[in-house]
């Protein structure tokens, strides 16, 4: 428990998946679908370089996360412009209604 | 969202205006936006409701009357007299002009002839005035446009000219200077030598702000071809002043329409020139914020070439005629319209005979200028709505009356 | 002239309650952190690898806040002696500052090399252990001579002491001085490594909080003169001195504000969102070699990602106010950081580039051989990226003619408008922290970072010298203060540069980025990647390269110089003579 | 009690958290915020693995990234619909069920099949050791990686080009 190892990491992990997969589950927003999705890489990330660290002992775990990361750029950077497409297709949101803009 | 061509302008789209036009497509929600009362570029107590698209404004719909204090009302009852101090704050920037306009409607409708010393302090004050009034107008411009220097440079020559008219008057901002039958009192001892000695350290200023602000590459970039209006549109809105010469009318009461004694002085009109020409950055549209702007620059230096003039032909003499203590105002109508700091300014005074007018109407150019407001500011970001509104240069005081 | 004290802002800020309230609220809050500090500090005292740089990170922000609550409290208690006291002896303090910056400059040499040295003696060299107060009074305080120069060459940073000091000359162990016994208690801590990192934190909490508040004070006088006034002059004694501290005092009474609406919690932690990262940069933000709390092997890009970190507070703040003209604010900074830090990053990437390296000590080190080897001067594209890197922190820290997020003639004060008091000058604390350090950095980048333009080993011999040959080396040749004072220059014209342009608008922003900067910073890392590959160092064209760019730097400063040479000597001509007389109105 | 695990403990506290925040908050800019902080905690424990130069990649890229989905956030949503992200409870509760399940099916599994701990006898890498690997070894994937970004590039640029009428 008072040394930190590859378990620790694992489960740590392990609850942000969760969390993301949750976030993925029950938001109907799509902005915040994407957020869930980020989480989860992130959980991905976490693993491959405490692998990395606690088992291989090479930098493989730290260059497939970099490769998580930036793919994961690439991901927002799509889903932000469907999201885009979506909403120009669908825009019929009240727009002198209260706190305009406000997410 | 309907017309994808600025309006009234759709030959002058620069590639800038292209590309906003063009970002009009990622349509987000409309946006209404408070511009005022309370707010740095309105100048004043002016409310515009911008409806924006994100930063691109679709309409700006001006709503004035926060300045209003009844002075057409209050003209109906006081005497001529007592109403020259209220004409002070119509357009406080110019106080002097306003009491010039009054003065000279009531002088023509109770037919009071004005010494000749008089006319000539008039001109000098006026003139002085309109310096003044377009220091501050080049100043608060620059400060819209972010530029916070030139708008201390512009308020330190100002003071010296608030000197001379509180050495003259005792005043600094409102005058009741130039009075019915002429002026309440002569100059003082010593002031043609400080006008001519202000004159010469100013008019190589100007010149100087202009290398620092009218050319400055940014300013330029961000006022030419800015809030573009047509001489059609100019004339079609009652534009006047500055602004309508910017449009390319040269239209000057001074000289198309000469009162007072303006026929005696030779002086040019500035209007706006298309850029390329001399002294003109390429980017400048006749009729944009850069031309509005220059023409006041330009005015400035006519206007100490007026000074000079005026200075060497002043007249010996009285400085105010023999007005009645109780004048009474004619039965009979009167309008008359002088050139203003911002345009023309006319007052319409009917008598019945009476000690007090039985209607006085003001035509303030500010209230004329600034209806173009909305007509320019379609489809500019809001930067640009500072921008124009600046250019126009209004003073609520004179719109709301 | 009457002096406006402190006990005058207070005196028209203070209801009855409200003093004793705050007095009670700092007090417990000071109590309270200040046990934080040393239940961390303990942590931290057993704890070695990664949670001990977070227990020495909590211990001292706890410290630094229980000091800075209990001194509110003590400020506000006495608040007619402290003001008095303190403007009494205005000058004596900011002398005294200046005097302590230029002493401190020789700390980690003269006091923790003596302490490593001992250390190295008692233990042998290389070892470690922890010496107590009577070994170290054993040993005789003359200084170890060539120490500096260890630790110079060592660029080792703050680092435990076994690191990578070797063979160095031994401390002269003499009989004990009566001076010794104390300094021995004075010393002791400065074994710990604990102890100098706090002490580093203090050091850069401190320094940020005194580098906002001169600096607006500084950018308030530049104002005032290039405006043909005087700027602030009351407050304090000689020109005002103290106006920032007026302020900040009057800041920190002014009521909190918080709009109907508004997303509390996130428009309360918005100010702290953008000021720690602010603050935080400064941890990896090299002063010398020696002077660096951590010197990362990712120094850059730990500074590039707090910087981009800041801005997010900045949004959230516009967002979380409820104001629409917030929003648009916020919303023009989140544009303008996205497409700035692109050009930004790739002219970064030259410097890095060239020294093949993104610990900023080692790019610093490279400079070390005077003008001609500044990396800016190294071929025309160093230079070009100097330019760009320059531009693009200026949108970076939103400073005109980029300053659209808080365009006061256009969206009132934008993301600002509607903060108060102490959150709003939490925001001016971070942006000029950042101005500094983006200054700092250019410095670092491109400018010889700290060392003087002259070459570092012209006065080597000098460091074997007495102390005043050393004071002498460090202030002519090689330390904290000509980065200071390089990144005071960038500074300087960076206000320099938002009194004299109008702003930018929003499109022209993108456009200069997107259409310009972009294409051109691309440009430069290609050509500075060719010029890398095809041009070997010290052949005929990096030379010719090196020299003339190394003559249009030299001709930039001296044009520089001389036109405020020129300004200020012909100051009165220039303004003309009716502004000198104060004529008519006298 | 080692630092380690202090610094451990406290960032998987500071992360969870977070991540519990962008699952409870309701707001999407509040969740925006959280992820950011999740972001910052999970770079911070790179960090602490000692892989410096992925924390800072992190916080960079991530920085940015987040800036924009909160931008996005903001922009594409309004009180009316997109603040209160309405959940049916029915589904709340399903998606919690099997969440919480998977998580503790993940524990048990981790924590059974747990080795022995072992504290990590790997070198500290540098930067360059990692841009040598990226260049020699993970050379493919590397540039089919900066392909992918391209044609990312470009088809973002293509889906929110305005629609030619």
């Amino acid at each position: 428990m008072l040394t930190i190892g590859l378990t620790h990491y694992l489960v740590l992990a392990a609850v942000l998946f969760c969390c993301g997969l949750y976030v993925m589950t029950t938001k109907r927003n799509a902005v915040g679908i994407l957020i869930g999705a980020e989480l989860v890489l992130n959980a991905a990330c976490l693993n491959l370089v405490a692998f990395s660290r606690y088992r291989t002992g090479r930098l493989d775990g730290q260059i497939a996360a970099l490769f998580v990361i930036v793919l994961a750029a690439a991901e927002a950077a799509i889903a932000i412009a469907i999201f885009v497409n979506y909403y120009r297709l669908l825009s019929t949101i009240d727009a002198d209604e209260g706190r305009q803009l406000r997410g | 969202m309907e017309d994808k061509v600025v309006h009234g302008q759709p030959d002058l789209l620069t590639d800038f205006d292209r590309q906003r036009v063009a970002a009009d497509d990622l349509r987000t929600e409309e946006l209404l936006i408070n511009m005022g009362p309370q707010h740095p570029s309105t100048h004043g107590v002016l409310r515009l409701m911008l409806r924006t698209d994100g930063e691109l404004v679709l309409e700006a719909i001006p709503h004035i009357g926060y300045l209003h204090r009844c002075a057409e009302k209050i003209g109906e009852n006081v005497t001529p007299v007592q109403f020259v101090p209220y004409t002070d704050r119509l357009d406080y920037l110019a106080g002097m002009n306003n009491n010039h306009g009054y003065s000279l409607a009531i002088e023509k409708l109770c037919g009071l002839e004005v010494p000749e010393r008089a006319r000539y302090i008039r001109v000098l004050m006026c003139e002085l005035n309109r310096i003044a009034s377009h220091l501050v107008s080049f100043g608060c411009y620059g400060l819209d446009m972010g530029a916070f220097t030139p708008f201390l440079y512009a308020f330190r020559e100002r003071e010296y000219i608030l000197d001379l008219f509180e050495a003259t008057c005792g005043q600094r901002l409102t005058y009741n200077y130039l009075s019915i039958g002429g002026v309440t009192q002569d100059l003082p001892g010593g002031f043609a030598d400080k006008l001519a000695h202000f004159l010469d350290y100013f008019e190589p200023k100007i010149d100087e702000y202009n290398n620092l602000l009218s050319y400055n590459y940014i300013f330029v970039k961000r006022t030419a071809g800015v809030g573009v209006v047509s001489a059609a549109d100019a004339l079609a809105y009652g534009l006047t002043g500055p602004c309508l010469r910017a449009s390319g009318v040269k239209w000057d009461l001074r000289r198309c329409v000469p009162y007072e004694i303006y026929d005696r002085f030779e002086f040019d009109i500035p209007i706006g020139i298309a850029g390329g020409a001399i002294g003109v950055p390429r980017e400048v549209v006749v009729g944009d914020s850069w031309s509005r702007y220059f023409v006041r620059m330009q005015e400035m230096k006519q206007s100490v070439r007026i000074l000079r003039q005026a200075l060497q032909q002043l007249p010996a003499g009285e400085f105010r005629a023999k007005v009645p203590a109780a004048l009474k105002v004619p039965a009979g109508e009167v309008y008359l319209e002088v050139e203003g700091a911002r345009g023309q300014l006319g007052y319409l005074i009917v008598g019945d005979g009476k000690k007090t007018p039985r209607r006085v109407k003001i035509r303030g150019p500010s209230f004329c200028n600034l209806s173009i407001a909305t007509h320019v500011c379609r489809r500019v970001l809001i930067a640009d709505v500072a921008a124009i509104l600046g250019s126009i240069d209004v003073v609520m005081g004179e719109v709301d009356r | 002239m009457a002096n406006f004290t402190v006990e005058d802002a207070l005196r028209s800020r203070w209801s009855a309650s409200a003093k004793p309230r705050a007095v009670r609220t700092f007090a417990v809050l000071g109590i309270v952190l200040a046990v934080a500090a040393l239940g961390l500090g303990y942590l931290a005292s057993s704890a070695p690898g990664a949670g001990y740089w977070l227990a020495v990170l909590g211990t001292a922000l706890a410290g630094v806040a229980a000091m800075t609550c209990l001194g509110a409290a003590f400020v506000i208690q006495f608040s007619r002696l402290v003001g008095t006291w303190l403007f009494r002896l205005a000058f004596l303090i900011f002398v005294g500052g200046l005097v302590g910056i230029a002493l401190l400059a020789w700390v980690p040499a003269l006091l923790y090399e003596q302490v490593d040295a001992a250390v190295a003696d008692h233990y042998g060299a290389g070892a470690t252990g922890v010496l107590t107060v009577a070994d170290l009074e054993a040993v005789g305080w003359a200084l170890p001579t060539d120490s500096i120069e260890v630790r110079r060459q060592g660029a080792v940073g703050w680092a435990p002491p076994t690191d990578s000091i070797d063979g160095r000359g031994k401390a002269v162990v003499g009989s004990a001085h009566p001076t010794a016994s104390f300094l021995a208690y004075a010393l002791w801590p400065l074994q710990f490594r604990l102890t100098r990192d706090i002490l580093a934190l203090v050091g850069v909490v401190g320094f940020v909080s005194l580098l906002a508040m001169f600096t607006i004070w500084w950018e308030r006088k530049v104002a005032g003169r290039m405006q043909s006034r005087l700027g602030p002059m009351r407050v304090g004694g000689w020109h005002g001195w103290a106006q920032s501290m007026a302020d900040g005092i009057k800041l920190l009474q002014k009521e909190d504000i918080y709009l109907e609406g508004a997303d509390r919690p996130l428009f309360k932690l918005a100010p702290y969102i953008a000021f720690m990262p602010a603050l935080a940069l400064f941890l990896a933000l090299p002063f010398s070699a020696a002077w660096i709390c951590r010197d990362l092997d990712i120094g850059l890009l730990f500074i590039l990602a707090l910087a981009g970190i800041g801005v997010l507070g900045v949004i959230v703040a516009g967002w979380a106010s409820n104001n629409k003209w917030s929003l648009l604010g916020a919303m023009r900074e989140a544009c303008q950081m996205i497409s700035y830090e692109i050009p930004l990053g790739f002219a970064l990437l030259v410097p890095v580039m060239t020294t093949g390296t993104l610990r900023l000590t080692a790019i610093g080190e490279l400079q070390a051989g005077g003008f001609h080897t500044w990396l800016a001067f190294q071929s025309p594209f160093t230079l070009a990226a100097a330019v760009l890197f320059f531009t693009a922190t200026l949108a970076a820290c939103k400073r005109a003619p980029f300053d659209l997020p808080e365009a006061e003639s256009e969206l009132v004060a934008g993301v600002y408008t509607e903060y108060s008091g102490f959150r709003w000058s939490l925001f001016f604390f971070a942006e000029y922290a950042e101005m500094f350090a983006v200054g700092a950095l250019a410095a670092i980048l491109f400018f010889g970072a700290w060392y003087s333009p002259l070459p570092a080993n012209w006065g080597a011999a000098w460091l074997h010298g007495p102390l005043w040959q050393r004071a002498l080396y460090g202030i002519l040749f090689n330390g904290p203060l000509w980065l200071i004072f390089k990144g005071f220059f960038f500074l300087f014209v960076q206000i320099w540069l938002r009194w004299t342009l109008p702003r930018i608008r929003l499109d022209q922003v993108m456009y200069a980025c997107v259409q310009v900067m972009l294409p051109l910073s691309m440009l430069v890392l290609l050509g500075a990647t060719f010029w890398a590959l095809l041009v070997p160092h010290g052949s005929m064209l990096a030379v010719v390269a090196n020299l003339a760019c190394t003559a249009l730097g030299v001709g930039a400063v001296l044009a520089i110089i001389g036109i405020v040479f020129y300004g200020y000597s012909n100051r009165r001509q220039l303004v003309g003579t009716l502004a000198i007389e104060h004529w008519p109105g006298s | 009690m080692t630092g380690e695990a202090i610094a451990f403990y406290l960032l998987a506290a500071v992360v969870t958290a977070f991540a519990l925040g962008c699952v409870l908050a309701s707001n999407i800019v509040r969740m925006a915020l959280c992820l950011l902080g999740t972001l910052g905690g999970v770079a911070l424990l790179y960090f602490l693995m000692a892989a410096n130069f992925l924390g800072a990649i992190q916080l960079i890229v991530y920085a940015g990234g987040t800036l924009i989905v909160i931008v996005f956030g903001v922009m594409l949503t309004s009180r009316a619909y997109g603040t209160k992200l309405r959940v049916r409870p029915l589904e709340m509760i399903g998606a919690a069920v099997v969440t919480l399940a998977l998580l503790a099916g993940l524990t048990a599994i981790l924590v059974r099949t747990a080795g022995p701990v072992v504290s990590p006898s790997t070198p500290d890498f540098g930067v360059a050791q990692i841009g040598t690997e990226l260049l020699s070894t993970y050379l493919v994937p590397f540039e089919v990686i900066s392909v992918l970004l391209l044609a990312v590039m470009i088809g973002a640029a293509y889906l929110v080009q305005p629609e030619k009428k």
